[in-house]
């Protein structure tokens, strides 16, 4: 199959007598064998209240992800973005080089905090390391065919790595495997379905984040409370992983999810949401969400309402944190760590120096408790500041990131 | 200087080529240099946005304006992919039902505008809602998937010009041959211009705006296929990431169309959307972060109408 | 005042489909949380109205609501002693952001579409660039219960339709709505069709700001709090039977507008058509309403006529 | 009248006969029993006051109306047209006197639009560009081309496009709607030209005007219109001025117009200028005086209007002494009691979705004059009676009133104002019979309050009815002064120039 289509683009391409910036490997297999694992169990108790398993939940990487929760990683204790989680390690002496380095970085978005924080993290791990002499980088917007062109663009540019924060999926992986043969590229956050990058930097996973939520308000509330899941939206892998994860842990509990609903991320609808809910059932137990954004007005939603602020699920963002502490609640913080954002530097002079790296790089992903709430809150920064940003040592720390 | 601004064709080139220049000098000066991967860079970049803009031309200059076209756009890729389902042999059937589904789109717009006497604003506002509605619902994410054949229309180029800037031209120049040689052109510049003349001298002035809404719609199809074949699938949100609605509008104002209708031409707006890919190019050169993209951005069309708005304005006193 | 009826039919058969659906809507804590939840919409779209009666558009107020909104957390930063003086300068700035749109579409000719569209990408472009990409600091509890607190939502809205209602019977009003309708009338019988009309920008860039405060204090700081709602503002007014193009239309009838527009969203959400078809059904209700209007427009009024 | 002698043209010269037209609107009878033939080749006047019918039965022929009763035959065919296109295709073409053609684009195109030429589905532009020049050639019209812009036309030439595009359909019958009222006295030369060229070409050209002269100059027959009904049809030949004049009022002329001011009445001059002028007037002396009114008369184009709107400051005046104010723009002229009852008064004197008691507070409002006691419901009633609006609903929207009610309430408007000097131009354009002598009495009513007013008026008797003194303008300057009850011939001879006062 692969082969027919390589000899129909070939022969598309002799008959047109043309260049093209495709990369010639077609249609590629995604990194890991996921998607032709088992098909997900989809049957769920019916008062669970938690619908369909969504049609990205793939067993074996849930399986994968949750085990890997407890293993040790390898690598410096007091720098987990430099730790790698049962690493497969790859030789990279083919592309070692002598410095200075010229670096280049083609960004999803600068959109929102939890990006803003990543990048101005990265951009000062770029300042700690002399033999970089030049970083160029380019912002796509959001936009998907911007950074297809971006990544074209930037192999233009004699780049002694490429790294790519990519906007979609599905839709990045043609831009990615042609860049592939032209330079050593490092993918982080999302990842993309081809194994040609050096190394794909990414925390433990969505399933993680979403199963630590769930098992915490599983252990917080009582058999019976009712939870209200609250999801950003549907479609990007990431949270629907999220959401998988919690589902089946819900779906085995005695917990009743009352509802499931999207925010699109937005503070006021969140708490409307929650406000009807409350009105409508009078007691929440537990709230479950994809992601802490909007914790705080959901929080706030219970407050108004006068009611009892019930267990909670955020993020590492700093107003939930804050919010956490003052309101002495119960609540967990699942994280999806900015510092994700110094290791693909890391990476590039690790691999132009020769030195090697694991393929598939799996970053530690903690999750703050009660216990460690105060070790991770710190009480200058701003409020959309995530705190793990593993940033707290770098020189232009707190100033860079908007703290006091 | 003056017989430049005279006419906002020639301006918007003027302003091309100026920007082209100050943009050489930044970029040397910030130690760079314009290449021919840049040169291609500009022309990919504003091939989709390109043609949505012709598309717009038509339905600005028939008095109208289309805000549906960034939703369509996504829910051509996704039909279009699916419909290929990275088969090369499903790729003519993909094409004529995306076209299909955008005509029918179009046709929509233009029947709701001119027998339900609909605001074009309000009316294309509802249509977008829709189609957003439609895939909100059917569509999670990226979806189906284009046949390498088909990526070529996205990737490949002919020496220095990449295929998808050749379509970008191919429309252009029909769109224009269309508004010089054709009845059907002539008739949205009268419609346009005055309705009510057009009317008295026996235009079927509905027809007309349906038909300049049909072919801004395909158009809008056209650049969903464009965008499909660059992703290599379709996606329910690359109509809306690249604000297609409004930008569009904005490219073919700047190109010296009068928002009212019935004066200006493609010609301007293909100089409108170079010189935003042109400030584009330039800004990605310095690595001008976007909102201050933004800023120059509406700066530079809100000073050009006005610009144009003082030459009219001179001409009426 | 006869087209507008309606609009209040429509909206009195929504609010019993709630109410049916939802009993504790009935009740004063359920009513005052749709109150507050409709204040901002509402704000929005008297501020709109007055914009669009003129024959002009505004593009701008999402933006601006964002824009206010973070400028808002920034300067206070969670010193409660800056609240007021914050607010004072919201205030000042939805003023100034709607001069500047109403000069420029007025004495500079710009049709109000672009220039409002142009505001748009540099409000929001030059907020975020001041900030970093990112919304920085806090709001004080001070500033955050204007829009948490129903009863102060309630009020500001109901200070805010009153104004609104006799604006529009003082002579600013009728003379405003005169010059939509025939703007070279207007001008010959003296009317200041320029300074009003940069009023009702003026107007609309205030409402921007009360309903950032309303936004920002319901829900706190947020990158996306102004997201599209421009384009729900301008729906809310002309499903309250307003013509775009101006002249018609009751400010009343825009506001109830905005209540429509959000008792369909909960309705919907009652019944659980969330996310997804909503906006389908939006759309079509929005195409509906005006189609079933039988309004008759002589011309798209894109650009202010010449005179 | 009816019993004039009247000579049938030979049945197979008829191109159109309309017979017993009769139309309605809203259920007021604007036309009935309208009988109207003309022959190729034939100048067919037709005359008749403002308000006549002569619009509504033209718009019939053209198929903007349909008439609830009688026939339309062309050709010896009966038609009935649902859209002014079908009109077009059996080959009746209108001129109106606002040209229908597109600014933007080019003569060629205007021409033909609607029926552009194709050659092989595409658009012929050298046919039609040949086609027009030939046409233009046809008509001698050397001074533009098939390629220029028509905004960049004047508006003689203009018309001539508009003639072009009639001949390029083939018409056979030309109605032209007061073709002259935009033309310069030389233009009109031309334009009797072009008419006898379409004569020869055995169009009929149906010839609609107020200026009796052109009618006897141009026309070989000539329909009488008044209050939508026949009046007769004649021979020019057959016919005088005056009893031409007489078959239109159908009145004697002093009958109803309200007694003159007294000497005594009239008092100090509340405006005076010397010298004035602007772009388009020149050397303008006058005085208004208190309690006078003082008639404007002349052809369209000679500044008439022009001279309303630089007083009231619309048009200011750039040079010359204007005592006591020389307002430079409406503001200032409102703002110094001077008001303007303008010609058009759906496009400049009423905002026509608003209600009655909205446009009658228009101009206090705009100048945010007296408090609130002045926009009481009962001020308001108060004005509506003094204007004898009837019935005097104050929430009605002024779109759904007649002409004659619309002028009252612009007259109310500025009412308002207690102005000291008022301006109308055209005052009774468009109103009804009723409501004109009521709009008459107000004029002196104001007069005799101590208004100074001036009336521009296209309808001599009118002029000559109400004027205590009549001022006659050519090409922008004041060509001489009348007394008051001076002649239509003497009015003509002055505003035509002594050489043209024909008729």
């Amino acid at each position: 199959m692969r082969r027919l289509l390589v000899a129909l683009a070939a022969s598309a391409l002799l008959a047109a007598g043309c260049a093209s910036d495709l990369p010639p490997t077609g249609a590629s297999a995604p990194p890991d064998s996921g998607t032709s694992a088992a098909p997900a169990e989809t049957s769920a108790p019916a008062s669970a209240g938690t619908g369909e398993q969504s049609e990205f939940f793939v067993q074996a990487d849930y399986d994968a992800q949750l085990a890997m929760r407890t293993q040790t990683a390898e690598g410096p204790a007091d720098k987990p973005w430099e730790q790698a989680i049962a690493p497969q390690m790859v030789d990279t002496a083919k592309y070692k080089k002598d410095g200075p380095y010229h670096l280049c970085f083609s960004n999803a978005a600068v959109n929102n905090p939890w990006r803003q924080v990543g990048w101005t993290t990265m951009q000062e791990e770029v300042a700690l390391h002399k033999e970089i002499k030049e970083f160029t980088a380019l912002d796509a917007e959001g936009k998907d065919d911007k950074q297809i062109s971006d990544i074209a663009e930037l192999q233009a540019k004699g780049c002694d790595a490429l790294i790519i924060s990519p906007n979609t999926t599905a839709t990045l992986t043609p831009a990615v495997s042609g860049a592939c043969p032209a330079v050593p590229v490092i993918v982080f956050d999302r990842g993309v379905e081809t194994d040609c990058p050096v190394t794909f930097i990414k925390p433990i996973g969505g399933y993680a984040f979403g199963a630590d939520g769930a098992e915490f308000l599983i252990e917080k509330v009582p058999a019976g409370g009712k939870v209200l899941a609250l999801r950003i939206l549907p479609g990007v892998d990431v949270l629907e992983n999220r959401w998988a994860a919690a589902k089946v842990a819900f779906d085995k509990s005695q917990l009743e999810v009352v509802g499931v609903e999207f925010t699109d991320g937005d503070a006021a609808k969140t708490k409307s949401i929650v406000s009807d809910y409350i009105a409508r059932h009078g007691k929440i137990d537990g709230v479950w969400m994809d992601a802490g954004a909007t914790a705080v007005a959901a929080i706030e939603a219970f407050e108004d309402a006068g009611a009892p602020v019930p267990a909670f699920v955020g993020e590492d963002q700093q107003d939930f944190l804050q919010k956490w502490k003052d309101g002495n609640l119960t609540a967990v913080a699942p994280t999806y760590p900015t510092y994700q954002w110094r290791t693909p530097i890391i990476a590039a002079l690790k691999i132009l120096k020769g030195e090697e790296v694991p393929k598939q790089w799996n970053l530690p992903q903690p999750k703050i408790t009660q216990e460690s709430l105060g070790t991770y809150l710190q009480p200058d920064m701003p409020l959309l500041h995530y705190a793990l940003c593993g940033c707290e040592s770098m020189p232009g720390f707190p100033g860079k990131w908007g703290g006091k | 200087m003056i017989a430049l601004v005279a006419n906002p064709t020639r301006a918007v080139y003027a302003a091309l080529i100026a920007t082209l220049a100050i943009g050489w000098a930044l970029v040397a000066f910030d130690g760079g240099a314009f290449t021919l991967n840049d040169i291609v860079g500009i022309q990919q970049r504003s091939a989709a946005l390109g043609i949505v803009a012709v598309g717009q031309t038509l339905a600005i200059l028939a008095g109208s304006l289309d805000l549906s076209v960034a939703y369509l756009i996504s829910l051509v890729s996704l039909v279009a992919a699916e419909t290929m389902a990275g088969q090369s042999s499903n790729i003519l059937t993909a094409v004529v039902v995306a076209l299909g589904v955008s005509a029918l789109v179009g046709l929509v717009n233009g029947v709701v505008i001119t027998k339900l006497k609909v605001h074009a604003f309000i009316a294309t506002l509802g249509v977008a809602l829709v189609i957003r509605g439609v895939l909100d619902h059917l569509y999670d994410g990226p979806a189906g998937r284009v046949p390498v054949d088909f990526q070529q229309l996205g990737y490949a180029r002919i020496g220095p010009i990449p295929v998808a800037a050749i379509l970008w031209a191919a429309v252009a120049v029909a769109v224009w041959f269309l508004l010089r040689r054709t009845r059907l052109g002539n008739r949205i510049y009268a419609v346009g211009g005055d309705v009510e003349v057009a009317r008295l001298s026996g235009v079927r002035t509905d027809r007309v705006v349906i038909a300049a809404h049909v072919l801004c719609s395909l158009c809008a199809g056209v650049a969903g296929l464009l965008l499909a074949s660059r992703l290599g699938a379709g996606a329910p949100t690359v109509g809306t990431d690249g604000g297609y609605d409004l930008e569009s509008i904005a490219a073919v104002v700047l190109g010296g169309t009068a928002l009212a209708g019935g004066r200006g031409g493609v010609a301007g707006t293909v100089g409108g959307v170079l010189l935003l890919a042109v400030l584009d190019s330039i800004f990605n050169q310095l690595e001008v972060n976007s909102f201050f993209k933004d800023v120059v951005r509406g700066v530079v069309i809100v000073v050009a109408v006005a610009v144009y708005a003082r030459r009219t304005g001179r001409r009426a006193s | 005042m006869k087209r507008a009826i309606p609009i209040f039919l429509v909206l009195a058969g929504l609010l019993v489909a709630i109410a049916v659906a939802n009993p504790y809507f009935l009740e004063p804590a359920g009513f005052l949380g749709f109150l507050k939840r409709v204040a901002p919409l509402a704000i929005l779209a008297a501020g709109q109205y007055f914009v669009i009666v003129s024959g002009e558009f505004d593009l701008s107020v999402g933006s601006l609501v964002t824009v206010e909104v973070v400028v808002a957390a920034r300067l206070i930063d969670g010193d409660e002693a800056m609240t007021w003086p914050v607010l004072a300068l919201l205030i000042v700035i939805g003023l100034l952001v709607g001069l500047v749109n109403g000069l420029v579409t007025t004495k500079l000719r710009v049709p109000s579409f672009i220039t409002t569209l142009g505001a748009m990408l540099i409000l929001s472009g030059a907020v975020f660039l001041w900030t970093g990409g990112a919304p920085r600091g806090a709001l004080s509890q001070g500033f955050r219960v204007f829009g948490r607190e129903g009863v102060w939502a309630v009020l500001i809205l109901l200070v805010a339709v009153t104004a609104a209602v006799l604006l529009m019977r003082a002579d600013f009003g009728r003379t405003l709505i005169a010059a939509g309708d025939n703007e070279r009338a207007a001008r010959l019988s003296g009317v200041r069709v320029d300074r009003v009309r940069v009023f009702a920008f003026m107007l609309s860039g205030l409402s921007a700001a009360v309903a950032g405060i309303l936004l920002g204090g319901f829900a706190g700081v947020s990158a996306q709090v102004g997201q599209s709602l421009e384009f729900q503002a301008i729906t809310a007014v002309v499903l309250g039977g307003v013509v775009l193009g101006g002249g018609r239309g009751h400010v009343v009838a825009a506001i109830a507008g905005a209540f429509t527009l959000e008792a369909l969203f909960t309705l919907l959400n009652l019944h659980g058509i969330s996310g997804a078809l909503e906006y389908a059904v939006q759309g079509v209700i929005i195409i509906a309403a005006v189609a079933a209007g039988g309004l008759r427009l002589p011309a798209l009024r894109l650009s202010p006529s010449k005179v | 009248m009816e019993d004039t002698p009247q000579k049938s043209p030979a049945p197979e010269q008829v191109i159109l006969r309309m017979t017993s037209i009769g139309k309605s609107f809203l259920g007021v009878r604007v036309l009935r029993g309208i009988d109207l033939s003309a022959t190729a080749g034939e100048v067919h006047a037709v005359v008749g006051e403002n308000g006549a019918g002569k619009s509504t039965l033209m718009k019939i022929l053209a198929g903007v109306h349909q008439p609830d009763e009688g026939t339309v035959e062309i050709g010896g065919e009966t038609r009935s047209f649902a859209h002014p296109v079908e009109a077009q295709r059996a080959g009746v073409a209108i001129i109106y006197q606002e040209f229908n053609l597109l600014p933007e684009r080019t003569v060629a195109d205007n021409v033909f639009l609607g029926r552009e030429p194709t050659r092989r589905g595409l658009l012929d532009r050298a046919a039609m560009d040949a086609a027009t020049s030939r046409l233009l050639d046809e008509l001698d019209e050397h001074s533009f081309g098939p390629r220029d812009m028509v905004k960049d036309l004047s508006v003689a030439q203009q018309q001539v496009v508009e003639i072009v595009k009639a001949l390029s359909v083939d018409a056979r019958i030309v109605v032209m709607d007061e073709p002259t009222a935009a033309l310069a006295e030389h233009e009109v030369e031309l334009l009797y030209r072009l008419i006898r060229r379409l004569q020869g070409r055995g169009i009929a050209v149906l010839y609609i005007s107020h200026r009796l002269r052109e009618v006897f100059d141009l026309a070989d027959r000539v329909t009488v219109l008044k209050d939508g009904a026949h009046v007769a049809t004649v021979r020019t030949s057959d016919v005088t001025t005056a009893a031409l004049v007489k078959m239109m009022v159908g009145r004697e002329l002093d009958a109803y117009f309200p007694p003159r001011a007294d000497e005594a009445v009239i008092g100090e001059p509340l405006l005076t200028l010397r010298d004035a002028g602007n772009g388009k007037l020149d050397g303008i002396d006058l005085d208004l005086r208190a309690g006078e009114i003082v008639g404007i008369a002349g052809l369209q184009g000679s500044g008439r209007s022009s001279l309303a709107k630089a007083i009231f400051g619309a048009e200011p005046f750039t040079r010359g002494e204007i005592t006591p104010t020389r307002p430079a723009n409406v503001r200032e002229g409102v703002a110094a009691g001077i008001g303007l009852v303008t010609e058009d008064r759906k496009a400049e004197g009423l905002v026509l979705n608003q209600s009655v008691r909205d446009n009658a507070l228009l101009v206090t409002r705009a100048i945010g004059r007296g408090g609130r006691s002045h926009r009481s419901t009962a001020a308001v009633a108060a004005l509506l009676e003094k204007v004898r609006l009837r019935p005097p609903r104050q929430e009605t929207e002024v779109k759904y009133l007649s002409g004659g009610n619309q002028q009252k309430v612009v007259l109310a408007k500025w009412l308002t104002l207690a102005p000291k000097v008022l301006l109308f131009d055209e005052p009774t354009r468009g109103v009804d019979v009723g409501a004109k002598a009521a709009i008459h009495d107000l004029m002196r009513e104001l007069a005799d309050t101590g208004t100074a007013i001036l009336m521009i008026s296209s309808e001599l008797p009118e002029l000559i009815g109400m004027s205590d003194r009549i001022v006659v303008l050519r090409d922008g300057r004041v060509a001489g002064h009348l007394p008051a009850g001076a002649t239509e011939e003497a009015v003509m001879a002055l505003a035509a120039g002594a050489a043209g006062a024909a008729a």
